[in-house]
This record gives structure tokens, C-alpha cells and sequence, in this order.
């Protein structure tokens, strides 16, 4: 592989880990204070429909995208109150949203576009397009460094940047303010907090509805940004690998971002390559496919370092004797 | 004292339920422009109103027997076995090797070794995950999804780089000999005289899928090993303390789960497909989640719910046939039914355990 | 009542399927007549979709896609009386009129015009599912361009080994991204819903496309160079216009019977050179006459332009 | 207006009820307690005791009742508004984030303002004010999960005293805690008491109600029945108040006349999954006709004695049961190989162990024993044959209602005992394995239970019993053993030992063997 392709490759993983990124972030909220949430496919899904048809309707990216996080926020509204107001099993729970939102984005979209269940194609101001960062033309001839910063750190979306500063931020919401001490507390032993006078109920809701906002930019940069307009089904169990990378990343805000990274890397390898020709072998697509999941399955074996969840996660708080 | 008669809990809560699911589900085809009334008809003519509509109500019924009864008895050593679609996927793998690559006389001979191969696939498929959890405690949840994705890519490389024929294009085996097909149910009801369509492909796997609901419930309710899976169920701690061993309740009970899913083949491979293709589950492993949540885990109630989903599901296709109305319709009434009998059957419960608390104190 | 089955990638890609559609609406339109459609959401459906269609009495039954094929093969016979007419397969069912096209023509003609408009000598052509009759379009490209320009490079490369890969615009955008880093400055999408990415990203990236089956110019005007035309819709509405009296056998469609074509209009125009059309159509014609030969790769399966 | 009244009380509650579901926990309960006092409440288990502090805390909702603080009416619908009314309270399980460190457990909820340093800051200051104020030192910077329980608890009442807490609520505090610990706790409190602080201590052990608290009140069955100054009372009355009726502190039984050794333990060792060793080599042994008491602190490698000895979990050593080995780790190391060498089990956790709640009674009569061959008819359980020998056992044992279709959780506690005892002692075991035997379970059944007991090992039957409860320990054994930090600290002789020395072998002092 020549410096270029290796270019192309980082810069198309940038893109496809984009998504997992804020999909891995708002679970990480999620499962951080004790609501496990295996929706985030359905959320995103919901998410990128609504993005892409208000989009298209409006011609307003930036309404897409707070359609895209008001769909996401209602779903999250349903599993909060299955998990939280009703202790029902969040798993199961998780599992109704992803089902929900994979028939209703189609029912909708067909009763609304009637194109088989997917918008017209957005036309360019209804896109997250590209922004040049400042000098990137100017210095793309410098070399080595200058290709890195023209191709690969700048001309992103603006929600690319957005998921990476998420990063940071995440980090600095758990570790260094009150709401994430509290959050974080809510996750381990509720009853901690509850006797503490914080209302555990309005901490996981909290918690809920911020996995609903950064799911609903994840999936609006799907539809908006990434692609240009929803398919059905289109995020692709793309919430099943961040929901891996979550794990991979032991809830960790900055393991997270090097878990989607890497999961990202292998999608813009499978995406560009059929099969890999290692001399010796060759690897089938169909591998690299599966590699996020098996690695996954690695971690959660605890053979690579164990991965301890929050532990009072998927657990209903029900005030004990 | 209960809060409610077990009647209630049992029967009356998931009605409530599947009422709620149905409301909403009537309100959503009136959001997008249809007639609900006018849909259901169709729905119920459509599934109900002729043997070849019956024909697929009732294979459909038969997948979500086998892949209920598989979450079913997950349930029941506490466990949410959200890979049966996986496992049923293995299962289609277990049947072709089976009718693809050894000689058979006859279908019956036929069925029973697929029935058996079917199950050790899919069985096999639910290994890693029980014993991971197990013995390592990875949450099953997460692994079964894991396994899913891995199935899948499994499948498709085998479909894709072995199994597909030479100058084939579609990603599918060869046709399974003749001598594998399944009598379907117009063949089995001709000999007593009954008229039964002819193009519709429920099959004998249907009289197999309701053996394994009484098996199933032989096994849980009147054996030791029922009987372990249950307490294990309960409770972990207490079933250490009866010398049950949590992992091998833990493997055996997944085992038995990803043994039923995997035996779905049986009908849709074997029974219907005639080969293996891609996708060939449809799903129905994730449906077995809502059969099992609105059968309360008894084989009699996944039984009936197999059925109920058979029917939305030929209704559903039908709608999709005849209206404007896309088959999503059905994955938005199952997202309900998984929503509101699994999720928040609190929401029914509580408002009912008051009302008959009120009852029983006027009582006193 | 005809009917109409579209294959997975549904009615609305933009391409293979969206042609049929329109062969089927312009025959709706013309006879005031009304027909039966459904589009398929899982391989498991092709049977029963079929089954009903036939039990319900329509006739004729119209469907597109290779992957008819087997099924088509077993449920024909079930039902004699009815005509059942599919797209891209050869069913040998005397109720069955099997529709082909010589892909490998057309595709030659737009790869003749990609080598003219190509500046880097260097031209894309990316395939949806990796499976012969694609590999047909890509070799027919592939000689069109080195009869236009013997030196150029052709970048080949298939989205996928499974019917997704008919309808993944994510990965249609990132190969041809890839394509644009290896210097393709013109593209061939011969992927179905796919090629919605692919087009998408040659007009964003600023590069040249071009559509498949049906007339693609106008997604990205100026954007994309022409479209290869395959007649789909020609064949659909012919067999609807035939009803159940159609005539069954084998139709292969071609440059000669108008079958197959590339798309000129208002929308390419300004990318076409007089030049250019003109030796297409020179070429198009000696194909008509049987002048010229273009390598079919379904008939031995290989090619002589291109190595896969 | 005389002065008296004019100091209103800290605390006073009036007419309190609670339900829950079909249980009555509190009703109509009035009382008052004046500052700068301690005031103790004692009551069988079940009484309603926690559920009226929580009540106080606002972490239950009464169904009816009004509560004063400082003579105000005030409304306590969250534990919020408690805090604000200066109530802290410690509750019987802990409630601490046991990955954070102390310091993050100190301000949780109680935080200055939305950064989180700054409170972090402050905290650390006023914490070591606090614990020179009243010698409550720990590490602020340890994790809650490495410190003993001792320091767990202090953290909560420095969790209280930093949300300058006036009245402090304690719940069971001394269960958990070693005689020193317990004695160190009461010094703090009285130093509380001394600043003016009220506290209200919610105790079983009587010792404690007499030593350190002002005012005492006694509830039975959801109501209070009396409410004394602690001067004014003694022990016995105490007692009576708390049962309703006059209670036997003795067990009847003749002497033991051990006979062969029946259980033989040798250098015995238990590991936790968390790699810690929790009994460190252990030698034992028991007769038959005989009771062996083991006491100790709850913690100090007790329930793993029994978990390893019913098979429960592994260890290593050496088991002999009537002189034969029994394997402690391999594949024959569980519950149903330990019962078929006759040892019996009743676990120190019924509801967790001992009983599947959610299984009907006849179910749990079977509940270890289901592989015994009279329970089966081929390949099914014979359950008619479970069902008939649970109508026996339930008659037997005394349990009400006699209903083998009750579900287990319907049951009372004690009535979940008998269960779990009749279903063991009928076994007719060699050997029985007895944890807890009384913990929940009201005074009538406790001698029911008892006699049982005794009168097992006057069959001839080998009794290995666990208890936290001292009088308990005393009224049943014939020898006892103390347990401290995983190890026997010696045996004893009941009639030659006081409650005393007990106390201060299971603080880890033993005092040179008295001949
Ligand atoms: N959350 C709850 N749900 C249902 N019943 C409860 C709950 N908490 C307590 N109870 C019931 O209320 C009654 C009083 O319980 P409470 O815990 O107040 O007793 P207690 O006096 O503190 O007992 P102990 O000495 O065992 O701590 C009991 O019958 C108990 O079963
Ligand atoms: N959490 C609960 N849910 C439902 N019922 C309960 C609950 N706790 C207790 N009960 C019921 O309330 C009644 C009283 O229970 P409790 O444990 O307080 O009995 P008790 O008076 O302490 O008797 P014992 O001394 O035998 O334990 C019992 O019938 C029990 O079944
Ligand atoms: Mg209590
Ligand atoms: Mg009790």
C-alpha cells in the first residue's frame, strides 16, 4: 500500500467511525448510570430517517438534524420510561426500538416519499458537506505532512468534528463535574445516590436523554453527512458495533475513541478491499465482517484485560428494605 | 398473601397488553393514511380465510414454535437468548450438510437426521456464549448479538466461496434431492379426504414443532433437569446450595435453547426453501423473543402466540400485497407486542395489582 | 390483471428496477389499465410472492431479476395456465418467456465514450453483486475502452458476493473514492441502488459517471457522461401490452432491436463532443450489423480486456 | 407555658401508617424524641423499625401521619428534603459507591457547585476537621471497597455529619461490627450526644438499648408499644414488651453424651473469587450427639466454613465425614454428593439459599433432595409423592398455613425456616450443617427451632452450628469455637466462659487459657 491509499484508507475511516463514535459515546452515557441500551441501532435508525426526510422536506440540514434529534429523543423517552418508570427489563426494551424504529421508518417513509421506504436524495444544502479546514489547499503540498492534514484531518463534515470533540467532553462531563460524579455513582449503587437526596430517577433520565441527542447526531451524520439521503435499514447494525465498541472500550470515553477507530479502520478495509491477499492466505471479506464482533466476543471472554461493566447496569432501581 | 391471583398475572396481564399493542398498532396504520378496519379484513382473509392462507399462517407459526420455545427455556434459567436467529441460521447449515452430502431413502429417514443435525448446529452455535458466560461471566446478551453478526458472515462466505454451485449466481446450495422433501400439509391431509392448498408450504415440521412444545413442557415442569433449570432460574445462589451446577445448568439450558432454534430449519430450509439461501430466517429468531414474552414461557402459551405471530405475519404479507401498506407494518406490531408485554408490563401490572387490591379490601 | 415483481433492490433504485417500473406505469397510463406489484424485502418472500400473485389469477406475471430464476423454474409448472415473463434469466418452462440483454454491447459503447472523456487515462467501473452477468457488463466496458484508447486503465471493482450489495450507496461512495485515489477520472456504475453512492460521490468529488439501465443523466446534470440503457422497461411493457396470450421463449434484446442504447439529453449534452457521439454511434451501428463482435463474457467465461 | 415545654422535641412523628401491599409495616406510631439525647427503638425483626426511619429519611412515602422537626411541621417527601431538615441517617446495608473513594462518597450529593475540584477541595478540609472533632479518621483518598466495615460506617456517618446532620439515625449498627469496633462507635455517638446532636438508634441487642440511650421505644408487629426512659426499665421488661408476653432466654436440654466422631476437619482453606483467603486453615472436629457453636462477627470466614463444608464452594484441606475423605473440589464437591454422605444443610440465607422463593412449598421440600430416587416414576419427578410428603412435613414442622401450593415467598420468615428445617432434619442426616438457624424469625418460632435442634442431637445426630447471635451460641452448645479473621481462636466450654471472653476472642484477643 503506497502513502496515499494510506491516506484514503485513515480518511475513510475517519468517516465510518464517525457514527459508531457518537452512537459509543451516548451508550457509554447510558450504561454509565445503569440503563443498558441495546437501541442504539433503533435510535440511529430513527434518527438518520428523520434527519434525511426533514432535510428533504425543509431543504434545511440543520432542521434535519434536530428533526433527526427529536426522534431519537422520543425513542429514548419510551426506553427510559420502560427502564426507569416501570423497572421493565431494558434489554427487552431495547429490543422493541430497534424493531420499532426499523418498521416505522419505513411505514413513514413510504406513506411520506412513497419510494419504497427511502427519501428523494438530498440535494447539497440539505447535506452535511465537507468544511476546509483553514490552509488545507495551501499546504496539501508539503510533504507527507501535507497530505495528512489536507486529506485526512480536514474536509470532514462538520459533525466528524463534532463526534471527535465529543470525546474530550465526555471525559470531562464524567471526571470532572457534579453531574458525572452523580452519574457515575447512579450507575455503580443507586441506592447511594438516592439516600444521598439526589433523585436517581431524574439522574437516568438525564442520562437517557443525552444517549438520545448523540444518537440522533449519529444517525443525522448517516443520512446527512456520510450518505445523502435514509435507505432503509441503512444503519446496518452499525448501534450493534458501537454497542462492541463500548464494551472493547470498557466504558472508557478515550478507549472508546481508539475502539471506534479501530472498528472503523476495519469497516474502510472491508469496504474497499473483496478479499485481502496475504501471500500465504487470503482473508474473505466475510472475516473482517465479523472481526468487530469476534474481537468483541475475545474481550467479553476476558482474555484481553476483563471488561467490568457499571454494576448496577440493566438492573431496575427498586428502593430495598 | 399475592398482590393478584396467578390467573391474572398469567392471562389477564398479557391480554391487556397485546390490546394496548394492538391499539396502537390500529393508530398507526390510521397515521399513514389507511384504513385499519379495511386492513385488518384483509389481514384476517388473508391469513384465515383459505387453506392456502392457513398454509402459511400456520409454517410461519411453525418458525416461531421452534424459536419461542428457544428463548423459552432461556427465560426459564434466567437467561435472554437474543441469538436464536443466529442459532436457527446454523441450523439451516446443519440441514443442508445433512440433505446435500448424504444419500437418504426416504424424507422420513430424511427429517429425523436434519431434525437431529439441525439442533446440534444450532446448538453448537449457543455454546460459546453459555459456556462464556459461564465460565468467564461475559453477559449472554452481548455475545449472542455477537453471534448473530458472526453467523451471518459465516453463512454468506459458505454460501458465497463453498456451497454455492458451479455457474450458480445466487448465493444459495443446490437444491436438496428429492428424496428430502417434506410432505406438506396438503399431503398429509389427502389421504383423509381434506382439500388443502397445494402451494402453501406449512409442512410435517409443524407436527415436529408441537412434539417440542410438549416436550418442552415435559422438560421443564416434570423433570429433574426442568425442575434444576428452573430453580437456577430463580435463583443462582440457591441452586449452588442445592448442589446444581450453575454452569452446567447454564450450558445445558442454552444448549437445549440454540437446539430448538436451530431445528426452525427443519421447516424453512428443509420444508419450504428446499436449499439454503441467504437469509432464510427472515427474523423469526427475533420473534421467538416476543412468542416467548407473550406465552409466558410456557410451551402452551408460546404454542398459541407462534400462532398469533403466524397470522400477523401472512396477514402482514398479504397487506403488503394488496395495499399500500409495507410489510414493516408487522415488525412495528412486533416492536409493540416486545414493547408492551416484555418492557412495560409494569405499566399494566401496577394499575391492576391496585384494582384488585381495592377489590379484596372491600372484600374484608 | 398482470403483475409486477421487483427484486430486492425495490422499484425506486434509481436503475434496473425503476426501469421496469416505468415500462409497467407507461403501460398502465397508455391502456388505462391497472396491475399488481409488490417488491420483495427478503430472498425468502420470491415463492410466495409468486404463489399469490399466480393463486390470485394474474396473468401475465412480470419479474425482474437473475435470482427468479430456480424459484421461477419450480413454481411455473404449478401453474400452467398462467404467463409468467422474467428479466436477466433463462427459465426453459413453456409458460415462460425468458427476457436477456446484451449488456456487454452497451456497456461497450459508454466504455468507448469514458477512454474519450477520460484526461488521466485512467476510467472506474464499479459492479454491484459479483456474480457473471456483471462481470459481462465490466468486460464489454472494459474492450469499449481499449478500442476507444489502448493505453487507458481500467480500475474494476464489485461491491459485494450477496444480493446486498445491490443497495449499499455507502460502500458505491467509498470505492469510488478509492477509484478517484487510483486516478479514475470516469466511472462505471453498473450496481443498482448502489450506484446512487457512486454517482453521488463522482459529482461531489468533481469527476465523471455514468448510469446504468436506466437514464441516470439527470441525477447529477453535468455530472454524469451518459447512461447505458437497458430497455427493461421496453421489455416490461411489452409483456404487459402481450397479457396472457403473450408469447413465451427466449427474447434476447440488443443495440440491433433497441434493446439496449446510452442515454443523450439535455442534462449531458455539454460533455458529449460531436466527436464522440459520432464514433459511438459508428460503433453502435457495425454491432447492429454484426460487424463488430463484443466478447460476451457469460459465453466463456472470461475476458479478454479485463482480469478479475 | 412552663420552660419545659418550651424546648420542643427534635424529632416528634404523629400517627404514622405504612403499607406495603397487604402488609401492614407501621401503624398509626407517634413518638417524640428531645435534642441532644439518643434514643433507642428495638423490636422484633419485621416490627416496622427501618421502615419508620426510612419513613423519617424520606425514602418511603407514609400513607398517613404528619412529622415535626424542631417543633415545625415539616414535609419529607425525598431524602432531599430530610437532609435539608438536618436528618442523617446510616442505614443498616450501607449505602456507598464502593469504587469511588471516600472523598467522592463524602460529597455525593452534597457537592458546592457544578465543578467538581473545587468540592473535592473543601470536602477534603471540613473531613479532617470532622475526624479530629470526633475521631472518625480514615484515608479520604482510599477506595470504599478496601476499607473494613468498621471504616465503611464511619464514612457514612461522616457522610451525615458533613451534610451537618442534627439528628442522626442509625440502623442496626453494631450487626457488622466487633465488640472494640461496636465500643469505639458508642464513644463516638456519646461525643455526638455531648454536642447536642439527637440520634435515634435502632438496636436487637438490649445490652446496647441499656448502655447508651436515653429514651427507648419498643414496636411489635407495626405498632409501638411503649415508650420508656431507659433508666426506668431492665432487660427482662424490655423483653416482654417486645413479644408481647414472657420469654424463656433458656433452652431446656440434658447434658451431651458425645459419641463417635462424625466430622472431622483438617487445616481447612477457603479462597474468594476476589482471590482473598477467607478461612485459614481450619481444624475441627464434631460428634455425634453433639453441638459445636461457632460464633464470631459476621465477616470472619463463618459462611464460608459452612458453604465449603455443604459443598457450596471449594477450598482445600481435609473433610472426613464418619472417617471418610470428601472430595473438595472435583466434580463430586457439590451439594447433592455432600447429601448423599449424609450431611444436611440449612444455610444461613433461607430466602437466598435455602428456598426458591418463587416455588410453591411442595417444590421446595424437594429442593436439593430432587434426585432422590423417591421422588422420581421413570424419566419425570413424581410429584404427587413430593406434594403427599410435604403435607407430613408441614404438619409436622408446624408450618402455617399447611398449604403445599403456597408459594415459598407467602410464607412468613419463620415459617420459611420450618420449611428448610423440616425438609433437612427429616433427612435424618449424620450430620447437619446449621446456619443462622433463628435470624428473622420471631421469639415463638426460636424455640420451636430450638428444641428441634436439641432435640436432633439427642438422637445421636452431629450439629455443626454458625451463629452471630452470643445467646444463641450459649443456649445450644456444647462446646464452642470462635471464629476471627478466617481462624479458630480456641474452643470453649459454655458453662466455663462469659460473654466477655467470647467478646474479645471474636475482637481477636484471646486471654491465656484458664486452665
Ligand atoms: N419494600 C418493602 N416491600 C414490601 N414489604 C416490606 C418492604 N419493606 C419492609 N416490608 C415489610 O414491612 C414489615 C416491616 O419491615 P421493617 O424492615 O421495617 O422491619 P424491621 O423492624 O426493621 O426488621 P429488622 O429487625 O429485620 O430490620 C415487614 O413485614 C416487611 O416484610
Ligand atoms: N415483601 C413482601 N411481599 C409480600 N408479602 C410479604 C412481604 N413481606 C412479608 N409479607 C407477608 O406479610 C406477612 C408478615 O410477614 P413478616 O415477615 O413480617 O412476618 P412476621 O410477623 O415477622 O412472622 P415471622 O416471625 O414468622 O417472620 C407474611 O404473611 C408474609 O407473607
Ligand atoms: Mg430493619
Ligand atoms: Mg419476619
Amino acid at each position: 500500500m503506497d502513502f496515499l491509499t494510506i491516506i484514503q484508507v485513515l480518511d475513510s475511516t475517519v468517516r465510518l467511525a464517525t457514527p459508531l463514535l457518537l452512537a459509543c459515546l451516548a451508550g457509554l452515557f447510558s450504561e454509565r448510570a445503569g440503563i443498558f441500551d441495546i437501541g442504539l441501532e433503533g435510535k440511529m435508525l430513527a434518527a438518520a430517517f428523520f434527519s434525511a426526510a426533514i432535510a428533504a422536506m425543509t431543504g434545511s440540514v440543520w432542521l434535519g438534524l434536530l428533526a433527526g434529534i427529536a426522534a431519537s429523543l422520543f425513542l429514548s423517552g419510551i426506553h427510559g420510561l420502560a427502564s426507569i418508570t416501570f423497572r421493565g427489563n431494558q434489554l427487552i426494551s431495547g429490543v422493541a426500538i430497534n424493531f420499532l424504529a426499523a418498521g416505522m421508518t419505513v411505514l413513514i417513509a413510504q406513506s411520506w416519499f412513497k419510494q419504497g421506504g427511502r427519501t428523494p436524495s438530498l440535494m447539497s444544502e440539505g447535506r452535511f458537506n465537507p468544511i476546509e479546514l483553514p490552509f488545507a489547499e495551501a499546504l496539501s503540498d508539503v510533504p507527507f505532512l501535507g497530505p495528512i492534514y489536507s486529506e485526512l484531518i480536514s474536509g470532514h463534515s462538520i459533525l466528524v468534528y463534532v463526534a471527535l470533540a465529543a470525546v474530550p467532553a465526555t471525559w470531562w462531563i464524567l471526571f470532572r463535574t457534579r453531574f458525572g460524579l452523580r452519574l457515575r455513582a447512579v450507575g455503580e449503587n443507586p441506592a447511594a445516590v438516592d439516600t444521598a437526596g439526589v433523585s436517581v430517577v431524574g439522574l437516568r433520565f438525564a442520562a437517557v436523554a443525552i444517549c438520545g441527542v448523540l444518537c440522533g447526531i449519529a444517525g443525522a451524520y448517516l443520512a446527512t453527512g456520510l450518505q445523502a439521503g435514509f435507505v432503509k435499514d441503512m444503519t446496518a447494525g452499525r448501534g450493534f458495533i458501537a454497542l462492541a465498541a463500548l464494551i472493547f472500550a470498557k466504558w472508557r470515553p478515550w478507549y472508546a475513541l481508539s475502539a471506534c477507530l479501530l472498528f472503523g479502520f476495519l469497516q474502510a478495509i472491508a469496504l474497499r478491499y473483496q478479499n485481502i491477499d496475504l501471500g500465504a492466505f487470503t482473508v474473505p471479506v466475510q472475516v473482517m465482517d465479523a472481526l468487530p464482533y469476534i474481537l468483541t466476543v475475545v474481550i467479553l471472554a476476558g482474555f484481553v484485560g476483563k471488561a467490568v461493566p457499571p454494576r448496577a447496569g440493566g438492573e431496575p432501581y427498586v428502593k430495598e428494605r | 398473601m399475592e398482590k393478584m391471583p396467578a390467573w391474572a398475572d398469567a392471562v389477564l396481564v398479557p391480554i391487556i397488553s397485546l390490546l394496548l399493542a394492538a391499539i396502537l398498532s390500529a393508530l398507526v396504520i390510521v397515521a399513514i393514511g389507511e384504513d385499519p378496519v379495511a386492513a385488518v379484513k384483509l389481514m384476517v382473509q388473508g391469513s384465515l380465510g383459505s387453506t392456502y392462507g392457513w398454509g402459511y399462517t400456520l409454517y410461519y407459526a411453525t418458525n416461531f414454535m421452534f424459536t419461542g420455545l428457544a428463548v423459552a427455556v432461556a427465560f426459564h434459567a434466567r437467561m435472554f437468548n437474543i441469538g436464536g436467529e443466529g442459532q436457527a441460521m446454523l441450523g439451516g447449515l446443519g440441514v443442508a450438510v445433512v440433505c446435500l452430502y448424504m444419500p437418504w431413502p426416504h424424507w422420513s429417514l430424511a427429517l429425523i437426521f436434519a431434525t437431529l443435525s439441525a439442533a446440534a448446529f444450532g446448538a453448537a452455535w449457543a455454546f460459546l456464549p453459555a459456556y462464556l458466560q459461564a465460565k468467564r461471566g461475559s453477559h449472554i446478551v452481548i455475545t449472542t448479538i455477537m453471534f448473530n453478526f458472526i453467523a451471518a458472515a459465516l453463512l454468506n462466505y459458505l454460501l458465497v466461496n463453498v456451497m454455492r454451485p458451479k455457474g450458480s449466481m445466487d448465493p444459495a446450495t443446490a437444491k436438496f434431492p428429492e428424496t428430502t422433501h417434506l410432505p406438506t400439509l396438503h399431503d398429509i391431509l389427502e389421504p383423509f379426504g381434506i382439500a388443502f392448498s397445494k402451494a402453501a408450504p406449512a409442512n410435517v415440521s409443524l407436527i415436529v414443532a408441537i412434539i417440542a412444545c410438549v416436550a418442552v413442557y415435559f422438560l421443564i415442569w416434570r423433570t429433574r433437569l426442568g425442575y434444576e433449570i428452573r430453580a437456577f432460574g430463580h435463583s443462582e445462589s440457591g441452586a449452588k446450595y442445592a448442589g446444581i451446577s450453575p454452569v452446567k445448568i447454564t450450558v445445558v439450558a442454552m444448549l437445549i435453547s440454540g437446539g430448538l432454534a436451530g431445528m426452525m430449519a427443519i421447516n424453512n430450509v428443509m420444508g419450504e426453501g428446499e436449499r439454503l439461501i441467504m437469509n432464510s430466517t427472515e427474523g423469526a429468531g427475533f420473534i421467538g423473543i416476543a412468542v416467548a414474552l407473550m406465552g409466558r414461557s410456557h410451551p402452551f402459551g408460546v404454542f398459541l402466540a407462534a400462532i398469533l405471530f403466524g397470522f400477523l405475519y401472512q396477514g402482514g404479507a398479504e397487506l403488503a400485497l394488496w395495499t399500500s401498506i409495507p410489510r414493516e407494518l408487522i415488525v412495528v406490531i412486533q416492536a409493540l407486542v416486545i414493547l408492551f408485554t416484555g418492557a412495560l408490563d409494569n405499566m399494566v401490572r401496577m394499575p391492576l395489582e391496585k384494582l384488585f387490591l381495592m377489590f379484596r379490601k372491600g372484600d374484608a | 390483471e398482470p403483475a409486477m415483481i421487483f427484486d430486492l433492490g425495490g422499484k425506486f433504485d434509481k436503475s434496473f428496477n425503476e426501469s421496469a417500473f416505468a415500462g409497467a406505469q407507461r403501460w398502465a397510463e397508455e391502456t388505462g389499465g391497472t396491475f399488481r406489484e409488490i417488491e420483495l424485502q427478503s430472498e425468502a418472500q420470491r415463492e410466495q410472492a409468486l404463489r399469490r400473485f399466480a393463486e390470485a389469477g394474474s396473468n401475465p406475471i412480470v419479474m425482474t431479476g437473475f435470482a427468479f430464476g430456480n424459484v421461477l423454474a419450480e413454481v411455473a409448472p404449478d401453474y400452467p395456465d398462467t404467463k409468467f415473463a422474467i428479466i436477466d434469466m433463462v427459465v426453459d418452462q413453456p409458460n415462460v418467456r425468458s427476457v436477456v440483454f446484451n449488456e456487454h454491447e452497451g456497456s461497450y459503447l459508454v466504455g468507448m465514450m469514458a477512454a474519450m472523456a477520460s484526461k488521466s487515462n485512467t476510467v472506474g467501473f464499479i459492479g454491484g453483486m459479483d456474480i457473471p452477468l456483471i462481470r459481462k457488463f465490466a468486460c464489454g466496458y472494459a474492450q469499449g475502452v481499449m478500442a476507444a484508447n489502448a493505453d487507458a486503465t481500467v480500475v474494476a471493482n464489485m461491491t459485494g458476493t450477496t444480493p446486498a450489495a445491490w443497495n449499499d450507496p455507502v460502500k458505491g461512495s467509498e470505492l469510488t473514492k478509492a477509484q478517484i485515489s487510483q486516478g479514475a477520472d470516469v466511472v462505471y456504475a453498473a450496481a443498482g441502488g448502489t450506484g446512487v453512492g457512486v454517482l453521488q460521490t463522482a459529482a461531489d468529488e468533481g469527476i465523471l459517471s455514468i448510469g446504468v439501465d436506466s437514464n441516470q443523466n439527470y441525477l447529477h446534470p453535468g455530472k454524469v457522461l451518459t447512461s447505458m440503457m437497458k430497455r427493461v422497461d421496453n421489455a416490461v411493457y411489452q409483456a404487459m401490452t402481450d397479457g396472457p396470450d403473450m408469447e413465451t421463449g427466449f427474447n434476447v434484446m440488443g443495440i440491433a432491436n433497441g434493446g439496449i442504447g446510452y442515454a443523450m439529453d439535455e442534462n449531458n449534452a455539454s460533455l458529449v463532443s460531436a466527436d464522440m457521439q459520432k464514433m459511438v454511434d459508428d460503433a453502435a451501428a457495425k454491432i447492429s450489423s454484426g460487424e463488430l463482435m463484443v466478447h460476451d463474457y457469460m459465453s466463456d467465461d472470461s475476458c479478454p480486456a479485463l482480469s478479475f | 407555658m412552663n420552660t419545659a415545654a418550651d424546648i420542643s422535641p427534635a424529632i416528634e412523628l404523629k400517627g404514622i401508617s405504612k403499607a406495603f401491599g397487604p402488609v401492614q409495616a407501621n401503624k398509626d406510631i407517634s413518638i417524640r424524641v428531645m435534642p441532644g439525647t439518643i434514643h433507642g427503638i428495638i423490636g422484633e425483626n419485621g416490627a416496622g423499625k427501618s421502615t419508620l426511619m426510612s419513613i423519617l429519611y424520606g425514602f418511603y412515602k407514609a400513607d398517613k401521619g404528619e412529622i415535626f422537626i424542631s417543633g415545625k411541621k415539616t414535609l419529607i417527601p425525598d431524602s432531599q428534603a430530610a437532609i435539608a431538615a438536618g436528618i442523617g441517617m446510616v442505614f443498616q446495608h450501607f449505602k456507598l459507591v464502593e469504587n469511588f473513594t471516600v472523598l467522592e462518597n463524602i460529597i455525593l450529593g452534597a457537592e458546592d457547585g457544578a465543578m467538581l475540584r473545587p468540592s473535592l477541595a473543601k470536602a477534603r478540609q471540613s473531613l479532617t476537621d470532622l475526624a479530629s472533632e470526633y475521631g472518625l479518621d480514615v484515608d479520604p483518598d482510599a477506595i470504599v471497597e478496601n476499607l473494613s466495615v468498621g471504616h465503611q460506617q464511619r464514612v457514612e456517618i461522616l457522610k451525615a455529619l458533613y451534610r451537618q446532620a442534627d439528628i442522626l439515625i442509625l440502623d442496626e449498627p453494631t450487626g457488622v461490627l466487633t465488640p472494640a469496633e461496636a465500643d469505639q462507635l458508642f464513644r463516638i455517638l456519646n461525643r455526638l450526644r455531648e454536642e447536642g446532636k439527637t440520634i435515634i438508634l435502632i438496636t436487637h441487642k438490649l445490652r446496647e438499648i441499656m448502655d447508651t440511650t436515653d429514651t427507648v421505644s419498643v414496636m411489635r408487629r407495626g405498632e409501638m408499644t411503649a415508650t420508656v426512659k431507659t433508666s426506668e426499665t431492665s432487660p427482662a421488661g424490655l423483653a416482654e414488651l417486645m413479644v408481647g408476653r414472657k420469654v424463656l432466654l433458656q433452652v431446656d436440654k440434658v447434658p451431651a453424651t458425645p459419641k463417635q466422631t462424625v466430622l472431622e476437619v483438617e487445616n481447612l482453606r477457603v479462597v474468594d473469587e476476589k482471590g482473598v483467603e477467607r478461612v485459614k486453615g481450619i481444624s475441627l472436629d464434631v460428634k455425634a450427639g453433639e453441638i459445636l457453636g461457632i460464633a464470631g462477627v459476621a465477616g470472619n470466614g463463618q459462611s464460608e466454613l459452612l458453604e465449603v463444608l455443604g459443598g457450596i464452594t471449594s477450598g482445600t484441606g481435609v473433610i472426613r465425614v464418619n472417617g471418610q475423605d470428601i472430595d473438595l473440589t472435583g466434580n463430586s464437591s457439590d451439594g447433592q454428593s455432600r447429601r448423599a454422605r449424609g450431611i444436611a444443610h440449612v444455610p444461613e440465607d433461607r430466602q437466598r439459599e435455602g428456598l426458591i422463593m418463587d416455588f410453591m412449598a411442595w417444590e421446595n421440600t424437594a429442593f436439593g433432595y430432587h434426585r432422590d430416587p423417591a421422588y422420581q416414576s421413570g424419566i419425570l419427578m413424581n410429584n404427587a409423592a413430593i406434594r403427599a410428603d410435604t403435607e407430613g412435613k408441614m404438619q409436622r414442622f408446624d408450618v402455617r398455613p399447611p398449604n403445599p401450593k403456597l408459594t415459598a415467598k407467602n410464607f412468613s420468615g419463620g415459617n420459611q425456616q420450618k420449611i428448610v428445617l423440616a425438609r433437612e432434619i427429616e433427612r435424618n442426616p449424620d450430620l447437619l450443617l446449621i446456619g443462622q438457624p433463628t435470624r428473622g424469625v420471631d421469639i415463638g418460632a426460636i424455640e420451636f427451632i430450638h428444641q428441634q435442634i436439641v432435640a436432633l442431637r439427642d438422637q445421636g445426630k452431629a450439629i455443626l452450628l454458625v451463629s452471630v447471635e452470643l445467646d444463641e451460641i450459649f443456649a445450644l452448645s456444647d462446646r464452642i469455637a470462635v471464629m476471627f479473621d478466617g481462624q479458630l481462636m480456641g474452643f470453649r466450654d459454655p458453662a466455663k466462659t462469659d460473654e466477655k471472653e467470647l467478646g474479645l476472642m471474636m475482637a481477636g484477643v484471646v486471654e491465656e487459657e484458664a486452665a
